[in-house]
């Protein structure tokens, strides 16, 4: 294991407290057991916004508590759920009065523990729904579509709850448009190399020297193909492929783009991948309204890519072109 | 008396103070079919428990709902979220009471079992802790008081062992090894079991 | 090789392609050989601020082409000086009647082609400049400084130069400022696994997997120490050790601190490295008046990280904390 | 006729006419010691030259200056950066100048000399282009037409060749090989004294 790390025990709190070191304008490490980060102070008047999630993702999840996006965030080990109980602290923290929306990657733990503490919001007389993020293409097939994990699609789906939340929605408006974000988003990654979970002290899995697993997880959770690598354009086209064949677009179709990096892999590469993925999807007819490359949800040291469309119509476009800011992403 | 915080915190001090030697022989009937790790969920869940049942709320439901809480607060376990989510259900029958009948307790336990369905998506049969918390609520049927209950408990507890040891198991991280199963004792079952008999 | 690319030999420039398509507000790709990359159109009113350098260092050297940063940048094949036609272009594009200053890296080959730049452009009557940054305290002792590499204190003293130049500032006060930028910046670096040159095909170093070099190259010329990785506290220890034996901090001393990745480390270990660092630069009496994590300086898949210290006074604070805008940095 | 556009057009035209067997040769003999990109250098550097002799400006400087960019566009290598510093010091001495005399040719390879010395960080001695060049200032001093240049140019060349061919390279890629060099003829100076058959 090749890290610039100490204790692997210590890990996540850790990096946490470097987190509120380097930005404490933003992020506030709180909840009795610390895995909570917050802002300085709750934004009054508005719906609030949480999410909450297995760590080693950054900016994923916890990363995106800032203004537009997340109000508080729940931290779990590395790649394993937060119990409830900072989850409910973020729901506590966030709530104004005006009900909390939890943005969930589609993850067994998460979902349970998210239904837990709404659930133990509802005795402080909180109301807390969920929005499950489920963009995965390649997790399973169209018509198991609740099956897929919530990978980087995460991303588009915070920026418009975050956004219709600062917009003075109400949480009934901010809950339906964020489920249509979740509704409307799709992601495909590829991994090169593994990354390794620090109390593991190995890597999560094998691959060859020249090989490459198309649909792989950001835990290492099997893809659809494993293959040679190919040269970039031919691995962007089968990723955009899967991406169309799932969700088409259409003459004019809006969408918005996300080309990610998985932790490893250099932005000169991601460049690249975003260079063939727009000709390919203006190809096919789309309208990229707003994109973003870089590394916005990662695996720690894994090696790799994902591309997320996200379809628009004129609420989410508005709502993902709102300004938004956290030490990730300024919008 | 009737069933209170007290009870609560009686039924914690109770478990907790055995709980070390229960831990350890479910860490080792767990590592036999799953992870290993279900004794840990208790020893540390009733580590947390006895942390905070000296401050339980007079709420029945509030009191409850702080167990819970104490409970999801060691780990990512399926017994432990279960565990917790069937004190949820329970604290939501008795929201703003103090007290209440002993003859409710089962009516606690059903919202419990319930619950635990909805949440882990097990079916009764499947040779889980359901089915021990399915057994204990037919026994209970009728019962009035704590030492009548307890007797009716302790005695269903052992014949649902028996009846599924012989059954494969049919969910979560044994169900893999099904067939291996076969004549062994759910250990979900077996650690609830071993608490009713610490009110012996 | 595990790279997500086409053909080594188009690297470079499909790369640049990609990073104009994604940010055409910001690059233009130009110059004869394509080999610039320019803001769309020159400002008007102000000194001109250029550099350039080999490729393979994202964001640096051509991502900071930007508001309140460079004008235009030249860019080399990877790791390989541009010649000197790119360099001449960009000065020339910069240019708006106020001279230029070239912010260069100090390698030889990047030295001599700005040289010669300046002077072709004398040709045409533009005043064209040079700073030198040679910020690597681990490549030189403090008596032979000016053999010093450039590394990522090329952010901090472009920063410096850009800012002066947009406060419209005249040649010689922003090459006098910047100079002063360029004289009190340090940085080290620790090098924990090789980047590849991809028309090279192989990793330019070997080092074993329990081994870290202190002190590498963002090229992998070698270190002052190649060691057994330690625990990040240690490894930070040692290089905040390096940077203050270089250049001391007194009480009260004000610096502008910036956590760079190389490429491969992911962001969390960044946050390790800038807890540790803010702690002992702290206790040594330093005021850290301005910081920055992330991925700034990198060498492509290289993992490892480096520490950049810029010691303040008050126009240099001022300027490090004027607004700029690039793809890859807000300020 | 004085030196002038034409005469450089006509020099570019020479040698670009031989220059891929002389290509071929200096990437051997470059390759004996140092990374064998010296014929590549040449070969594009004089490519490049054909592609603007053509258009070259009327003013000497300005198509001395135009000559450099054209070499520096080839690449990196130590010969491709000092021709074209050689090339711009001898622009800058006749700016502004449409013509000048032939004897006036010996000022700009002294030019020449004096800015590849800044650039290159090289001494006399050390083996390398700079000393044919010291020995071409040497022998063109107080001739005045191109016939008697070109004759004793060659002369010197041969000579400076002999000269060195048994001492050791002392700059560059080639100092490693310092004991290895002796005996074999400088890659730079060679390549000068080819383009300098060129004209014969
Ligand atoms: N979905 C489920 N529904 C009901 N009971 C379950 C379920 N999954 C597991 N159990 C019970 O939990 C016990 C295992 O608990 P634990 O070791 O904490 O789970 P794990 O390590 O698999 O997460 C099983 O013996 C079974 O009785
Ligand atoms: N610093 C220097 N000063 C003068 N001449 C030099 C210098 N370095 C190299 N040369 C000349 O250039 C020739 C090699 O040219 P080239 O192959 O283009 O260089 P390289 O491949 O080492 O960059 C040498 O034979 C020598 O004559
Ligand atoms: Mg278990
Ligand atoms: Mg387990
Ligand atoms: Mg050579
Ligand atoms: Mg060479």
């Amino acid at each position: 294991m090749k890290k610039l790390i100490n204790k692997p025990e210590n890990y996540v709190d850790e990096v946490l407290a470097g987190m509120q070191a380097a930005h404490p304008e933003t992020y506030q490490v709180g909840g009795a057991t610390g895995r909570m980060l917050h802002r300085p102070k709750p934004v009054a008047g508005k719906v609030g916004v949480v999410s909450g999630g297995g760590f080693g993702h950054i900016p994923v999840f916890v990363g995106y508590v800032g203004d537009g996006l997340l109000d508080a965030c729940a931290v779990g080990d590395v790649f394993a759920s937060p119990d409830m109980n900072p989850m409910l602290d973020s729901i506590q923290f966030a709530d104004q009065g005006k009900g909390v929306l939890c943005v969930v990657g589609n993850y067994g733990g998460d979902r349970m523990n998210f239904d837990m503490a709404c659930e133990m919001a509802e005795m402080d007389d909180i109301v807390a729904r969920k929005v499950i993020v489920s963009d995965d293409v390649a997790a399973a097939g169209r018509e198991e579509a609740e099956k897929r994990r919530g990978v980087a699609g995460f991303v588009f789906v915070t920026k418009v709850a975050g956004a219709a939340a600062a917009a003075g929605q109400s949480l009934d408006e901010v809950e339906t448009v964020t489920q249509r974000a979740a509704d409307n988003v799709r992601s495909v990654g590829v991994a090169l190399s593994s990354c390794t979970v620090p109390q593991a002290g190995q890597p999560t899995f094998d691959i060859a020297d020249d090989e490459m697993e198309i649909g792989m997880g950001i835990h290492g959770e099997p893809g659809v193909r494993r293959g040679k690598l190919r040269p970039v354009d031919e691995v962007t086209d089968e990723m955009v492929d899967m991406l169309l064949a799932d969700k088409p677009v259409s003459n004019g179709s809006r969408i918005a783009l996300l080309v990610n990096g998985l932790g490893a892999t250099p932005v000169e590469e991601l460049y690249l991948v975003f260079r063939q993925a727009k000709a390919r999807l203006e190809a096919a007819g789309a309208v990229i309204a707003q994109y973003m490359v870089g590394n916005y949800a990662t695996s720690m040291e894994m090696a790799g890519a994902s591309l997320t469309v996200l379809h628009l119509d004129d609420d989410l476009e508005a709502l993902v072109k709102a300004s938004a800011n956290c030490p990730f992403w300024k919008v | 008396m009737r069933f209170s915080k007290e009870t609560l915190k009686m039924a914690i001090e109770r478990i907790a103070d055995r709980i070390d030697p229960i831990g350890a022989e479910m860490n080792r009937l767990d590592g036999q079919l799953g992870d290993g790790d279900l004794g840990v969920t208790l020893v540390n869940g009733f580590n947390n428990l006895k942390g905070i049942k000296d401050d339980l709320p007079d709420d029945l439901g509030r009191a409850f709902f702080a167990m819970a809480k104490a409970v999801t607060a060691v780990s990512g376990s399926s017994f432990g979220t279960l565990l917790a989510t069937a004190l949820m259900a329970a604290g939501k029958q008795v929201k703003d009471k103090e007290e209440v009948e002993w003859s409710e307790v089962r009516a606690l336990l059903q919202a419990a079992q319930e619950a635990m369905i909805a949440r882990g998506g097990a079916n009764l049969g499947d040779k889980t802790m359901l089915d021990m918390m399915d057994s204990l609520i037919s026994t209970l049927s009728g019962k009035q008081t704590p030492e009548e209950m307890l007797a009716a408990a302790q005695s269903a507890a052992a014949q649902t062992l028996k009846t599924f040891r012989d059954q494969p198991n049919k969910i979560g991280r044994a169900r893999v090894y099904a067939e291996k199963s076969i004549g062994l004792d759910d250990p979900g079952m077996m650690a609830i079991a071993r608490m009713i008999d610490c009110f012996d």
